[in-house]
């Protein structure tokens, strides 16, 4: 019924061309789309789902901030808080806007295996609060789909904290969400013709889409962008563990909606996914500290809380089809795996990934990836698999390798043209005086 | 008169106080600081990163004292913040060319 | 059913006159109400709607406590965190027995064009499990509205913080809430007769209610009380800028129960809502961060908070009647005018409010207020209006001017009356040592 | 459909013995028990309640971790905050995974009045995301109730924090939980065979369960660990107020899904325990503000989040049966007898119970669990009793008097055997230099 | 030379400073301090747990200065800081035998 | 017997120490500050109100050495403090009248 109207936009929209369009809409002139009142003979969509949906999509934006803006903020000095914090609000902010203006579009409208079309729904065009999707309201999908795109750009950030420009990184982020987010959204979420979607991969909530994706451009990115200062020599230590301690709670939290809301109902699917998170978690959590407790002697609040994302992060693909047991083996793989990540592995690398976003993120997500291959089977206590262990942890392989690959030329691309145009470091001296400072004029704490 | 600057372990800190005022002292100034010495420090880990930290919490205490309570508020001190263990601190004590209180503006021993 | 007992009790009630029976029910006496268990023969609520608003008003506490008090706690200095903390959680449970009092029933039952009834559901006399409102039980509708009684009055005490008394806030919050929240409800949410609801003015969510209404409470609190010590003259800096960011982000996470928990039900409106909410936000993010950064050369943390709560209430009377582009606008103006609120019409206005309330409360619910009566257009993206655009904004501005002229009044005579009777501030000896220790007996941190 | 399968679980079970199905288990292999993709055929849960359940299982996660950690941690000095928090996070962590392998079939399932069967269903054996627990999703109830037992034990540790060795509060965790926790859930709410169920106590959400029994818990371990080092002679005082504010308010925010999630759906009941945990805690704010005002002269930050939780605590049981009246009156009294349970008995006690464990918790459970009695009848505005209002405070008193007798024999068996095994207190050098340096190897803060 | 110590109100530091700008005092090292004297402290209350607490929040001031310009700028501190109330604090000298600028290995006066 | 007093920038503290170590100085105790001097401050701004900040964080290392240790010592800091730009710091020098070892009671030049 908002058919006319819609199509009289389309119609001005194809008259004045995008970049006029845009300039309209963020004006607000001629966007006429939700004309109607919700309620005029609007479908009827189930409560409950929707509830769990409005709730998730909060969930996810509580991940972000304060979740993750503070279990990073926690692990930088005092002098480089503010920055990290304004990084990680500005970066989602800018991807939200993102999402709206072509983000959405790009990802979920047909296209071809890689990409959708940049202008098909862009600005959100012919949908209205009844536009339905799959039973949900598109609008509710839309905004629970934008804060998987804000949390994964802004996941990045912690691997070069510290030392980068302002600009360096919101340049960045809109290259890297552009080329590297949404076309893995398009390839794992968007339907059955994503290129990685008809590989068969199973990745539930984002274990590839979002958590390799953004380890491998953290651990790109920090070599491009080099070591800080005094690195390996000075003392670089958190300022404020219990900050990291509670970004890392809200984490747990907040990917209740992450994980159970991929769900897309209140239903058996995301009650699964829930005690899936919960016990995943709950185990690395016990295999991190356990790991530290056996190897250094001391089990750390650091180590916990890392062990307690490690968790998060291995649990995330297979949230839907493992079962608790094979949630819990998950856990402990993942947690014990990424102390190996961030330390034996790290020195390996010998990156200054500051948040350690590779060992954690990519380390944990390729664990999880992989092993979702092989819970997932019935005789394993999981939903089931089309097809064999071996081939479905293949399919998996697969995914990692190519995720891997694309990120890593993406990054690649997208940090040398942001050095090219804007630079990525701030000078020595302002290092060293701190990016609260130097980039934006405040001191986080004051006696 | 003297200025007594004794460093010592946090936790010492009232008892020195009650010493010192038994000594006559009725004033001193407290910072905190960090201590490096002979006392062995402890490491810390983050993940992978690892750091031996030698500079240990201590407490500054200082006072000035009068010529003739001087004797006194050392020894209070010494056996006030005493614990026999290495890392006990140490005292330094510098001539005190003029004292003045802001308030009144009365210098030398009146001032204290 | 329970036709009867209830009877019965309003007949004691009568009887008995208000202060007895307040002194009994205190007591816990002679309160039937609730004789029946809820499932018998129980209305069958649509357990969706409940969930969500269920969610809806833990997620309004969320904002006051800890959000608000962060917020707020992190501006002021490290003497004053904790008074700060007090007065906003002693607040809020104080408006949230009076609600349960006499709150709701002045709001919600029929009355004149200002008021409801005092006595009416005076102690929710009358109100059982069972009882209705629109579909919710009406207890879930009392406890909600009572969230935002609550953060009405809590948004006040950013205003005056580090140098009033304790019980000055505390007498001035009830004298406050009588007269000045409790009728705006009455006349915008109550119904048809209201005076403003009358006018046809749209505050979805409480942009004149609640927002405009704390921001002038504020500002006129703030010159009856007087500048800080030391005002324009020493350095008084935020003690702990990420408890401010902790406090916005909170207030976003939370302001989704404020925002889309105004649709009371889990349908396409609330939906809408959600998506305008995270649109508003992210702009007014982006404006307040481009503002900084083009005027004063760096975008700050605190700059970045501000225009998130900025756009979330710019956005707050729009959220249900505006589309997604339209609330991206609205986010933007909100954000960037708001900037000019706490710079050059701070200057202009010479008042010390500590928090910026007015600033940002009632600056951006002007604009808010203001372009909902444009952005709710149909052509411009809305779900449409009854009347022009221009009627509409009209309708718009008289609420805003009339909520001005009605808060400034009532806030005037409760802060004299305030003043006459406990007085407004500490000595200054106690300003300086802080209200922590004086007002309260304790130090926030301790090493 | 999915008897075969978990019948082959089964004799493989009993064939492999317990220990090393467990072994299996976490190793991911044998566990078939999820087969069948949740869709087949799946019964039909509501999803409106399931969204509610979803959510109210984040909630009480929301409550320990952040929420309880920081309110515990908080109160402690600077060098110990992270092992209150490290200890926070793997006690709950232990418990979940605990909970999974034979919590949950040891609380819930048939057994006799006190234990349920430890291994019916040990590793969650048997269910499937279909099996239905009254209406809700099985695996939903148990990751519910997972994050009840996980709480409850980390509530104890609050007690003898700063001087506890980190391995005694695993070791006495898993001891405690396994013969307090467990049959206290088991008699209380597995059914109507449950021996306190049986006598006819009402406990919605906990007030023995949870509240007494972690009380007397902390109370006895108390007093054999011993005092900290300097206790009443030191001033040994909350390094971070703010902190422990914000753990109040998490835990307010949280305890709604702890109480109107207790109803197991989004109905009326919920509603009502919604409203009513509102009041009660906010009436235990004022009530323990007042208190302090008039009896020291000025109310506290610390005092009125604690006010805060002890309404909530003295709420609890009551939640689903008495009128919001009912609950203003239990808060009330919480809050105040709380003051009183922090004061004079705490120096009558003689134990120095860190956090005040005993004295919010097991003195606000006691007034609310006889309380409950009270104000559940009709005639003071509950949903009414079946018995007269002496038989059901008999009912209750004779459930605390039970609870507090089982669990001071086990707490004392508990911690001597862990005395015995690895010892309770760290050495006094170490209790010197903190925790977090000697247990766990980290500073919180760096400045 | 000598080493000029004030211990005094926080929120007198501005002016101090200022104080001792007029006075020519261009350099100095402010330390956040403790201070214990006759001025009276407050106390505190942690639910069952009341704590006098006696030691305030103090500033304290080190500014080396020549011995011409020692009398000008011992009298702007005692100006500045006083407010006439117990607890203004006190100002300590000492000889200073030298000072060395680390930037140019300056010594004397010229480090100044 | 001298106490030194040096004020430094706070990323040299490493260098200082280990340079004083190979001047066999072993016991140091380091107090953070802040400092006025020559090295200009930034402005930082905060909604509207913004605020030139002079005062920039410094470290204060003491350090007791024997008169034969002091001119080695002094080399030291120097050496390792100077970065040549406005701001490296300052040291001072005042005679020490007398230094104890609170563990042991030893006084003089075994106390250091
Ligand atoms: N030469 C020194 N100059 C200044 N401070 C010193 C010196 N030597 C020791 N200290 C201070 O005294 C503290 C204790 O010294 P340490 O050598 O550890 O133990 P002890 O006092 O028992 O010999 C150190 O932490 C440091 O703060
Ligand atoms: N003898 C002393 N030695 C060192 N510091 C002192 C001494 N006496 C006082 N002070 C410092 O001076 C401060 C003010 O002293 P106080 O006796 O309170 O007031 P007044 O300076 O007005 O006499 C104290 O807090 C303390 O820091
Ligand atoms: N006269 C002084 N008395 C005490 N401290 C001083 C004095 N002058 C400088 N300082 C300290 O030395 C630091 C560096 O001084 P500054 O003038 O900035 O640079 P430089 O040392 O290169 O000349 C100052 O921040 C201050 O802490």
């Amino acid at each position: 019924m908002n058919s006319i109207q819609t199509r009289g936009w389309t119609t001005r929209m194809q008259a004045a061309g995008l970049p006029l369009s845009c300039a309209l809409a963020l004006l607000g002139v001629s966007t006429g789309a939700l004309a109607q009142a919700p309620d005029a003979a609007a479908p009827a969509f189930d409560s409950g789902n929707v509830a769990w949906m409005l709730t998730s999509t909060l969930l996810v934006l509580l991940m972000v901030v304060p979740g993750l803006a503070l279990f990073y903020g926690g692990m930088v000095r005092a002098k480089n808080v503010l920055s990290v914090l304004v990084q990680v609000l500005v970066v989602f902010s800018v991807v939200i806007l993102l999402w709206v203006a072509y983000g959405y579009s790009a990802a979920f409208t047909g296209g071809n295996a890689f990409f959708g079309s940049f202008t098909d729904k862009a600005f959100l065009r012919g949908i209205t609060p009844d536009s339905d999707a799959d039973g949900l309201p598109e609008l509710l999908f839309v905004v629970f789909q934008s804060t998987f795109a804000g949390i994964t750009a802004a996941l990045v950030v912690g691997a070069f904290a510290e030392r980068i420009k302002f600009c360096a990184v919101l340049l960045f982020t809109v290259l890297w969400v552009t080329f590297a987010y949404l076309p893995m959204v398009h390839m794992v979420w968007s339907g059955e013709d994503g290129f990685l979607a008809h590989k068969g991969v199973i990745d539930f909530a984002g274990g590839t889409v979002v958590h390799i994706n953004a380890g491998i451009a953290g651990l790109v990115g920090a070599y491009f962008v080099g070591k800080r200062l005094g690195y390996g020599r000075e003392a670089i230590k958190p300022h404020s563990v219990p900050f990291t301690f509670i970004g890392a709670s809200l984490l747990w939290v907040g990917w209740f909606g992450f994980n159970a809301g991929s769900a897309l109902a209140a239903d058996a699917s995301a009650a699964l996914a829930m005690i899936n998170t919960m016990v995943a978690t709950a185990a690395g959590v016990v295999a991190w500290s356990l790991v530290e407790a056996i190897s250094k002697g001391r089990p750390s609040a650091l180590g916990a809380a890392s062990g307690a994302v490690a968790g998060l992060v291995g649990v995330t693909p297979a949230a839907g089809s493992v079962g608790p047991i094979g949630a819990l083996a998950i856990g402990l793989a993942a947690g014990a795996v990424c102390v190996w990540g961030v330390n034996g592995l790290k020195r390996l690398l010998r990156a200054d990934d500051t948040a350690d976003v590779f060992g954690v993120h990519a380390v944990g997500g390729i664990v999880g990836a992989i092993l979702t291959g092989v819970f997932s089977d019935a005789s394993l206590g999981g939903t089931g698999l089309d097809v064999s262990i071996g081939a479905q942890v293949w399919a998996q392989t697969f995914s990692v390798l190519f995720t891997i690959a694309w990120c890593a030329v993406v990054t690649t691309l997208a940090i040398l043209l942001t050095r090219a145009v804007v630079g990525l470091r701030v000078s020595e001296e302002d290092e060293r005086q701190g990016l609260d400072i130097v980039s934006h004029g405040e001191s986080a704490y004051e006696k | 008169m003297k200025l007594i600057t004794a460093v010592i372990r946090p936790f010492k800190l009232d008892e020195v106080r009650e010493a010192l005022g038994e000594a006559g002292v009725t004033g001193l100034t407290v910072t905190e600081v960090k201590g490096f010495g002979r006392q062995k420090g402890h490491t810390e880990l983050y993940r992978g990163a690892e750091y031996v930290v030698d500079f240990l919490p201590k407490l500054k205490i200082e006072c000035a004292v009068t010529d003739e309570a001087y004797e006194a508020a050392l020894e209070a001190i010494t056996a006030a913040a005493a614990t026999g263990k290495v890392g006990d601190g140490k005292i330094f004590v510098v001539a005190l060319e003029q004292v003045l209180r802001i308030r009144t503006g009365e210098i030398g021993a009146d001032a204290l």
